[in-house]
């Protein structure tokens, strides 16, 4: 691409959070009329480096050039005064007002008409907005809670539009949306590139942004890897840079033997969740075995993972803990039953970050530690120790805030709250998300070694590769119900399964 | 630098003690440290020490109590109606410990099953509670245990401050016991720290909720007896900003009002010590009343952002 | 629904709770008490109970609504009058301008008061209940320490207190309503306050300002105290220095008032709502004379009306949620049996 | 750790209990020995050259004494004459009030009466007395004299013989007095539909109880005397709260023509002139004379003010003189108990009387009772006083026989 179309530079750029860094020198150029694509692992960086474009989060170190000048925007709206726009995955919106209001936040003086902002103004500007993203069906005057989920994120898109930026910044925003919003945001980033402005587009999911983009960056833990245009796009080259290490190497289960016990753990029984996303939904979980649950983001997995562990209403239907024939009736009982559950959204659900590393691990075991009603201090500081050992958490002392450590040993706290308990049912909600290599090649080790200790895991994840390596058996959800049954075997690939997920 | 910050700041509260201590030792000329004024302190103390104490479960839960003024109040008088009723200390204490446990039994329900803004409910509900004293009490508006059916033992000075240790000390050492050697403490940091973390670790928000509204009402009725014991008298107004200097003095020992990972039960005790002697500090200095008050309320602030210059955020704080 | 019959129902559902409660009291106090509630006298007494409890619950709305909670109204609301009051009385203007020179004064001075509780919080940043705790006793201390403690005595001056008869309190009130209708509803403060209300954390990561934000609202809140403290005077004639943080049961008639003002607020505006729920406060006050009730159990029938009040609130949504539930638990048993077919 | 350094940090504070034994208040002053002091008679009149040493800037007594002020309201208006006259007397003797905030319950009078031993206060001023004996048997217990509260009557018979409890002023059950005393003025003022305002009588406050019961005593005496008078209705509280509003409007939309108030009743006045009543209402309420009264006397408005006179409770700073000087013998009753100082208090009828006491009771006044009457029952300057003395000089109070004093 030539230079004279070059519109975002950075220079050494460095950002780090504590002890973990999470832009390492990054040197990025991205050109007009063209979609350049992010992709990387979770925690490979590709979030916070448009985050910092776009003003969200200052850099640590480096320099960033937009159209040739300086460029260090401290808050998202001055960011978008200089032209750059972007939505994120997390809840973008402000709930309790108008989507008109929700469109234009922070900008209402626009419509200041001799002193008096003007509502309807507002709502006349705000549903244009919506119209030419092609939304015409949401009313610009309702509350925002009228309408669902996936048409909010639709109107955080319409707020980026409003001020017609130069930059449009998509961070993973297309895996939270139904069919309709993904293809209206396809033909907008299309429309960007045709008016001769830039997309940065950021997505795990390759096949996605093999379609779409015109170029690709590759990221991992912090560095740019490489930078390939259309021409050379190639799956496993990329996977391969993504991962850094050939597919082959030691990383998932070695052995391929997906026999398991026919005695069955949990029956899960023609359930339909509370939330609407598990709709008649049933199936078996052997002793033993590692299940492995996969699908597009919203195809009700979660909720999956949530019901069988009590933590979501169900409906209909029930789920059954078979050795002790009770019907599961919340998370306590579960516990009791001897289940745990590692969830996905780990800093809200699984720890107390404002606690030390001991009392959370403590907080799981405190009937596994006591002398009657008693709790000894060495007898807890050796329950904890020994977790902190097997799982080997780096960290001063088991005092030490949970929150002053890194993403990976977060995750092994969590995990250490499970084992200490000795459960023998785990449910693993994408145990290895936003976790660098080091320490999901660790994960996997010690999911295996419970298998062979004869503990049953269900294992949800986003990632195909990983449920591929580890399950003995995988079942694939759509739309909140089966869509397809896969046993282990060395032949399975990524490509059958993604014909029944999409 | 984070593990030296944390020492420290665990320390802050018992600095901004010595700190108070100090200055008025110097601006009194050593007359706080008389052995009278000794055993004045702790008798002011001793009331809003044990209640404090008793809070810190409730505060380090997450829930909120402002209704300790009420509650205090109708513990005292019902315990006093039946002191002089029986004549006998023990049915009196048995009364202030029932009327103590349910009132904390009912907040605790509360709490537990109804959801609402905790904050404005116990405010409200202490002026509720204090006005309701007015309306048992009736016309006769002091309770004098003398009237009693059999003369109630009267305990002079020295006596009145053994009972004070003996409660204080006994009660600080129980909580102490339950909230660092039993599961309960643990259980009100993390259900405190994070709510749904609580739920999904298997703890029960409703007992742990409950357990620490009954703490509180051993500390609320502790703290009843032995002021009847000492003041042999109990009127309607008694106990009324009992609320507020809780508040005040858990903020002074060092502890946030939403709870979680940082509460600490010496918060309670070293904050009610620090607000006595800041109190009788102030009024022992014979200055003009309106600085006094100015003063109070500027050492309140100085020691209490002292105290808490450990949990910031970069949002404004509700 | 077209937008007027739209507006009309907003305008009905609004107005419905004053008027409701109205008559049922004006049913029991004549079935159970004296006559006489709601009519002349009561009535004259109810419209300066709404507007001066309107006030107080006006000011606590500001920040309450934002979770900032406020104890130091009742101090903002005697040292501005103290002070207000006192210079006023100094300075002889001719006969109406007194009085309105002395409204002037006490909401400045009201607003100054606003002024230094905010930069206290935002300062300090401490949790606002702690901070404003030590702001009321400095703000009670200067009340006491000026004027050697004597207050503000304007029994003497019946020509600046004229805000009690009906019509100037009305004044008042629509003066400060419609500023403060403009404020919240028109302007880019008034946005900000909405959306720094509900979403505070994406508010201002966007880039609105909270601190600004927070000052203002103190500052409305010390005026709006100013012309609480303007009916308080008005009313009595005679104001004294309190100590030992005894203001802070000023704000006791505040609470019912400010609830029923954010319940209300989808339909209207919350200012609105906090003017009709002080109507009903006036009324509930006023029938519980009538009915013979001491003033301990007002303040006992008070703290319940607010509970309950408070309680309905803050589970009402569970109503709606149990009503979705029941409707998705039918149509899944239909789908399932469906399926079994 | 830290938790156990919590606990030893209260235990180090109560060992200084046992450190230090007794309190340490009371060896200083043995009470019974009378001390040496010389006994010539100083002539009564100016400050003597010689007679009792004296500080070194002229003030008696030479060491200065520590007096606590117990209180239940800063802002009460008494309570500012009170400081008025204390800071007066202070030119001409050598004591220091310690003054206490708001109290408003036994504990917090407690505390403070501790508080004023660790001070190193050798009397109390009981001005508030919510803990009644116990107050009392508290002071004394510390080795701090105790004076006030005279009316309550269990307070004499249970301290009576203490030597530290030094008596009171007595005007009668004082505020029983000034009830009836509110009611008589507006008989006299020809009154007879009364609305009255009790204050804190619903809210458990003794005097405000007192005071009522004084009203109605007097009313029903009015009524078997065949006066026509009646209550109309009866008011609560204070201003601040709806239902004072409500109360005090209905209040007067009757047809009263009387009003008699347990407490300070300017807050009265805009309301009746906003329902245009000036001149068909009277009122009569419990109140300190300022100069703000003198023209609502003349008016008419204002009818009968019965006032404590704030120099009343400053005998009490003689007394506990007198009792630090050894005299304390001298000043009980025969049968050894404490001595009850009979006291006058005014019924202010007339703007003239209200001028005149208004103008003494004020900052650079001449108060009721000067620094001359104060030194006249001082044993050191008047050896031969006997308690009679007292109760005739405090008694006089009229403005003539003030005249007639100075």
């Amino acid at each position: 691409m030539n230079e004279d179309k070059l519109i975002i530079e950075t220079r050494q750029l460095c950002k780090n959070f504590g002890p973990t860094i999470a832009l390492n020198h990054v040197d990025l150029k991205i050109y007009r009329g063209q979609i350049t694509g992010l992709i990387g692992e979770n925690g490979s960086g590709k979030s916070t480096i448009t985050s910092i474009l776009a003003g969200m989060q200052p850099a640590s170190s480096g320099e960033m050039f937009f159209k040739g000048k300086p460029h260090k925007p401290s808050t998202m709206i001055e960011g978008a005064a200089l032209g750059i726009g972007m939505i994120v995955q997390e809840q973008g919106y402000v709930s309790g007002i108008s989507i008109a209001q929700n469109i234009f936040l922070g900008e209402e003086g626009r419509f200041r008409r001799h002193g008096i902002i003007s509502r309807s103004a507002m709502v006349k500007a705000a549903q244009e907005a919506l119209n030419n993203i092609g939304c015409n069906d949401i009313d610009a005057s309702w509350y925002i809670e009228q309408i669902d989920l996936q048409d909010r994120k639709l109107v955080e898109l319409a707020r980026v539009m409003a001020s017609n930026p130069e930059v449009l910044v998509v961070d993973e925003t297309t895996t939270a949306l139904s069919q309709r919003g993904r293809s209206i945001i396809y033909d907008i980033m299309r429309r960007m590139r045709d008016e001769d402005k830039a997309v940065i587009f950021i997505s795990h999911d390759l096949d996605e942004l093999m379609e779409v983009c015109d170029r690709m960056v590759v990221l991992r833990d912090g560095n740019l890897i490489t930078d390939l245009d259309k021409p050379e796009f190639e799956p496993n080259l990329i996977k391969r840079h993504m991962v850094g290490r050939d597919m082959g190497e030691k990383y998932y289960r070695e052995d391929y033997d997906g026999t398991v016990s026919d005695e069955v753990v949990l029956d899960v029984d023609n359930v339909t969740s509370g939330s609407g996303l598990l709709i008649n939904f049933s199936m078996q979980v052997h002793k033993g075995e590692i299940l492995g649950i996969g699908g597009l983001s919203h195809c009700g997995m979660h909720e999956l993972g949530k019901v069988v562990f009590g933590e979501e209403k169900i409906l209909t239907g029930s789920v059954t803990h078979v050795p002790s024939g009770q019907k599961i009736r919340d998370a306590r009982h579960a516990i009791k039953l001897g289940m745990g559950y590692v969830s996905k959204d780990r800093d809200h659900e699984a720890l107390v970050l404002s606690a030390s590393i001991r009392d959370n691990i403590s907080s799981a075991g405190l009937d596994k530690i006591n002398d009657g009603p008693f709790i000894l201090p060495n007898k807890e500081k050796a329950y904890v120790n020994q977790q902190v050992q097997t799982l080997s958490i780096k960290c001063a002392s088991i005092n030490q805030n949970v929150q002053y450590l890194s993403g990976g040993n977060k995750q092994k706290v969590v995990f250490g709250k499970w084992i200490g308990r000795d459960c023998d049912i785990l449910i693993l909600d994408c145990p290895t998300r936003g976790v660098d290599v080091g320490v999901k090649a660790a994960m996997y080790a010690l999911i295996d070694d419970m298998k062979r200790q004869g503990k049953t895991i269900i294992m949800i994840s986003e990632e195909l590769a990983e449920l591929i390596g580890m399950a003995d058996r995988l079942l694939i959800l759509k739309d909140g119900s089966l869509a397809g049954e896969f046993q282990r075997s060395r032949q399975l690939t990524e490509h059958e399964i993604i014909e029944c997920m999409i | 630098m984070k593990k030296s910050w944390e020492t420290i700041r665990n320390y802050f509260p018992i600095f901004g003690f010595v700190i108070v201590v100090v200055f008025f030792s110097i601006a009194t000329k050593g007359a706080i440290l008389s052995g009278t004024s000794l055993q004045s302190l702790l008798n002011q103390a001793i009331a809003t020490a044990l209640v404090s104490i008793g809070s810190v479960f409730v505060f380090g839960c997450g829930c909120f109590d402002m209704s300790m003024g009420g509650t205090l109040c109708m513990t005292a008088v019902l315990g006093g109606y039946a002191g002089i009723a029986s004549g006998s200390i023990f049915v009196m204490a048995l009364a202030c410990l029932a009327t103590a446990l349910v009132l904390s039994l009912l907040k605790g329900l509360f709490a537990a099953y109804v959801e609402v803004p905790l904050f404005i409910v116990t405010i409200v509900l202490g002026f509720v509670l204090s006005a309701l004293v007015l309306v048992i009490m009736g016309t006769e508006t002091t309770i004098l245990l003398n009237d009693a059916v059999k003369p109630i033992p009267s305990f002079n000075f020295t006596q009145m401050s053994a009972i004070n240790i003996v409660a204080l000390a006994g009660f600080f050492i129980v909580c102490v016991i339950l909230f660092n050697f039993t599961a309960l403490g643990r259980k009100v940091k993390i259900l405190g720290g994070n709510p749904v973390t609580a739920r999904q670790t298997g703890l029960n928000s409703v007992n742990i909720k409950l357990i620490s509204f009954i703490i509180s009402g051993v500390g609320v009725a502790l703290a009843a007896l032995v002021a009847l014991l000492r003041i042999r008298s109990v009127g309607s107004t008694y106990g009324a900003d009992m609320g507020t200097d809780v508040m005040i003095a858990l903020v002074l020992g060092g502890m946030p009002l939403t709870g979680g990972p940082r509460t600490r039960i010496s918060a309670g005790i070293i904050g009610a010590l620090t607000i006595t002697v800041l109190n009788s500090g102030l009024s022992m200095l014979g200055l003009d009343l309106a600085i006094i008050q100015i003063f109070r309320a500027v050492i309140y602030l100085a020691v209490v952002y002292v105290a808490s210059m450990t949990y910031r955020t970069n949002l404004l704080p509700r | 629904m077209s937008k007027s019959t739209r507006i009309l129902k907003n305008i009905v559902i609004t107005l419905a709770p004053a008027v409701i409660v109205y008559l049922f009291f004006l049913l029991i106090t004549n079935l159970f008490g004296e006559p006489g509630f709601g009519v002349g006298d009561n009535l004259r007494v109810i419209g300066y109970n709404m507007v001066y409890s309107g006030f107080i619950a006006l000011a606590v709305s500001y920040n309450l609504t934002s979770g900032r909670f406020d104890f130091s109204v009742g101090s903002v609301l005697i040292l501005s009058l103290i002070v207000g009051g006192n210079i006023a009385k100094e300075i002889d203007v001719p006969e109406p301008f007194g009085a309105v020179l002395m409204v002037v004064l006490v909401v400045l001075v009201g607003m100054l008061c606003g002024l230094i509780s905010g930069l206290f919080y935002i300062l300090l940043r401490l949790p606002p209940m702690v901070t404003s705790l030590g702001v009321a006793m400095i703000f009670e201390a200067i009340g006491f320490a000026l004027f050697d403690s004597e207050g503000l005595r304007l029994y003497t001056r019946q020509d600046l207190l004229i805000w009690t008869k009906p019509q100037n309190s009305f004044i008042l009130l629509a003066l400060v309503l419609i500023v403060l209708i403009y404020l919240l509803n028109f302007t880019k403060f008034g946005y900000n306050c909405r959306s720094l209300q509900t979403g505070q954390k994406n508010a201002v990561e966007v880039g609105v300002n909270e601190k600004t934000n927070s000052v203002v609202c103190y500052i409305i809140a010390g005026g709006l105290m100013g012309f609480a403290g303007i009916m308080y005077i008005s009313q009595n004639g005679i104001i004294a220095p309190q100590t030992g943080l005894s203001s802070s049961s000023f704000m006791m008639n505040a609470f019912l008032p400010m609830f029923i003002g954010n319940a209300l607020a989808k339909y209207s505006d919350r200012n609105i709502g906090v003017i009709v729920g002080a109507f009903c406060q006036a009324c509930l006050s006023s029938a519980l004379v009538y009915l013979g009730a001491g003033p301990s159990m007002q303040t006992v029938m008070n703290g319940v009306a607010v509970m309950l009040f408070l309680i309905y609130v803050s589970n009402n949504y569970k109503f709606a949620l149990h009503r979705a539930w029941r409707e998705k638990k039918e149509k899944a048993l239909g789908m399932t049996s469906a399926a079994k077919q | 750790m830290k938790k156990f350094l919590a606990l030893l940090l209260a235990l180090v504070m109560v060992i200084g209990l046992a450190a230090c034994g007794e309190p340490a208040g009371n060896e200083s002053q043995a009470p019974a020995s009378a001390p040496a002091g010389n006994s010539e008679a100083p002539e009564s009149g100016e400050p003597v050259a010689e007679g009792p040493e004296l500080s070194a800037d002229g003030r008696y007594p030479a060491e200065t004494v520590k007096i606590g002020f117990v209180n239940y309201d800063t802002t009460a208006q008494q309570f500012l004459s009170l400081q008025d006259y204390f800071d007066y007397l202070d030119d001409y003797f050598n004591f220091e009030i310690m003054y206490s905030e708001s109290l408003d319950s036994a504990e917090a009078e407690f505390a403070f009466i501790e508080q004023c031993a660790a001070a190193g206060c050798q009397g109390i001023i009981g001005y508030y007395n919510e803990g009644r004996e116990e107050s009392v048997k508290l002071a004394s217990s510390l080795g701090m004299y105790y004076w006030g509260q005279g009316q309550d009557p269990n307070v004499q018979e249970a301290c009576g013989d203490d030597p530290y409890y030094l008596g009171s002023y007595y005007v009668g059950n004082a505020d029983y007095e000034y009830g009836k005393s509110v009611i008589d003025s507006l008989v006299a003022a020809d009154c007879h539909k009364i609305i009255v305002v009790t204050g804190g009588k619903d809210f458990g406050v003794q005097m405000f109880i007192d005071r009522y019961q004084g009203m109605m005593d007097a009313i029903q005496e009015a009524q078997d005397g065949g006066y026509d008078i009646e209550v109309v209705y009866e008011v609560p509280g204070w201003p601040g709260t709806e239902d004072f509003t409500a109360e005090q409007t209905s209040a007067l939309a009757t047809d009263a023509d009387g009003l008699a108030s347990a407490l300070s009743a300017l807050m009265w006045i805009q309301p009746i002139s906003a329902a245009g009543k000036m001149n068909s209402i009277k009122i009569a309420a419990v109140d300190t004379p300022t100069a703000d009264m003198v023209d609502l006397m003349a008016s008419g408005l204002f009818v009968g003010v019965a006032a404590e006179i704030p120099d009343v409770f400053g005998l009490g700073v003689p007394m506990i003189i007198n009792a630090v000087q050894g005299y304390g013998e001298e000043q009980r009753n025969e049968d050894g108990t404490a001595p009850l100082i009979d006291c006058g208090f005014w019924l202010i009828t007339t703007a003239e009387e209200m001028e005149y006491y208004s103008e003494i009771e004020q900052e650079g006044g001449t108060w009721c009772f000067d620094a001359d009457d104060v030194r006249s029952i001082l044993y050191d300057y008047n050896p031969e006083l006997t308690l009679d003395d007292m109760s005739a000089l405090y008694s006089a109070v009229t403005m003539e026989e003030i005249q007639a004093r100075r």
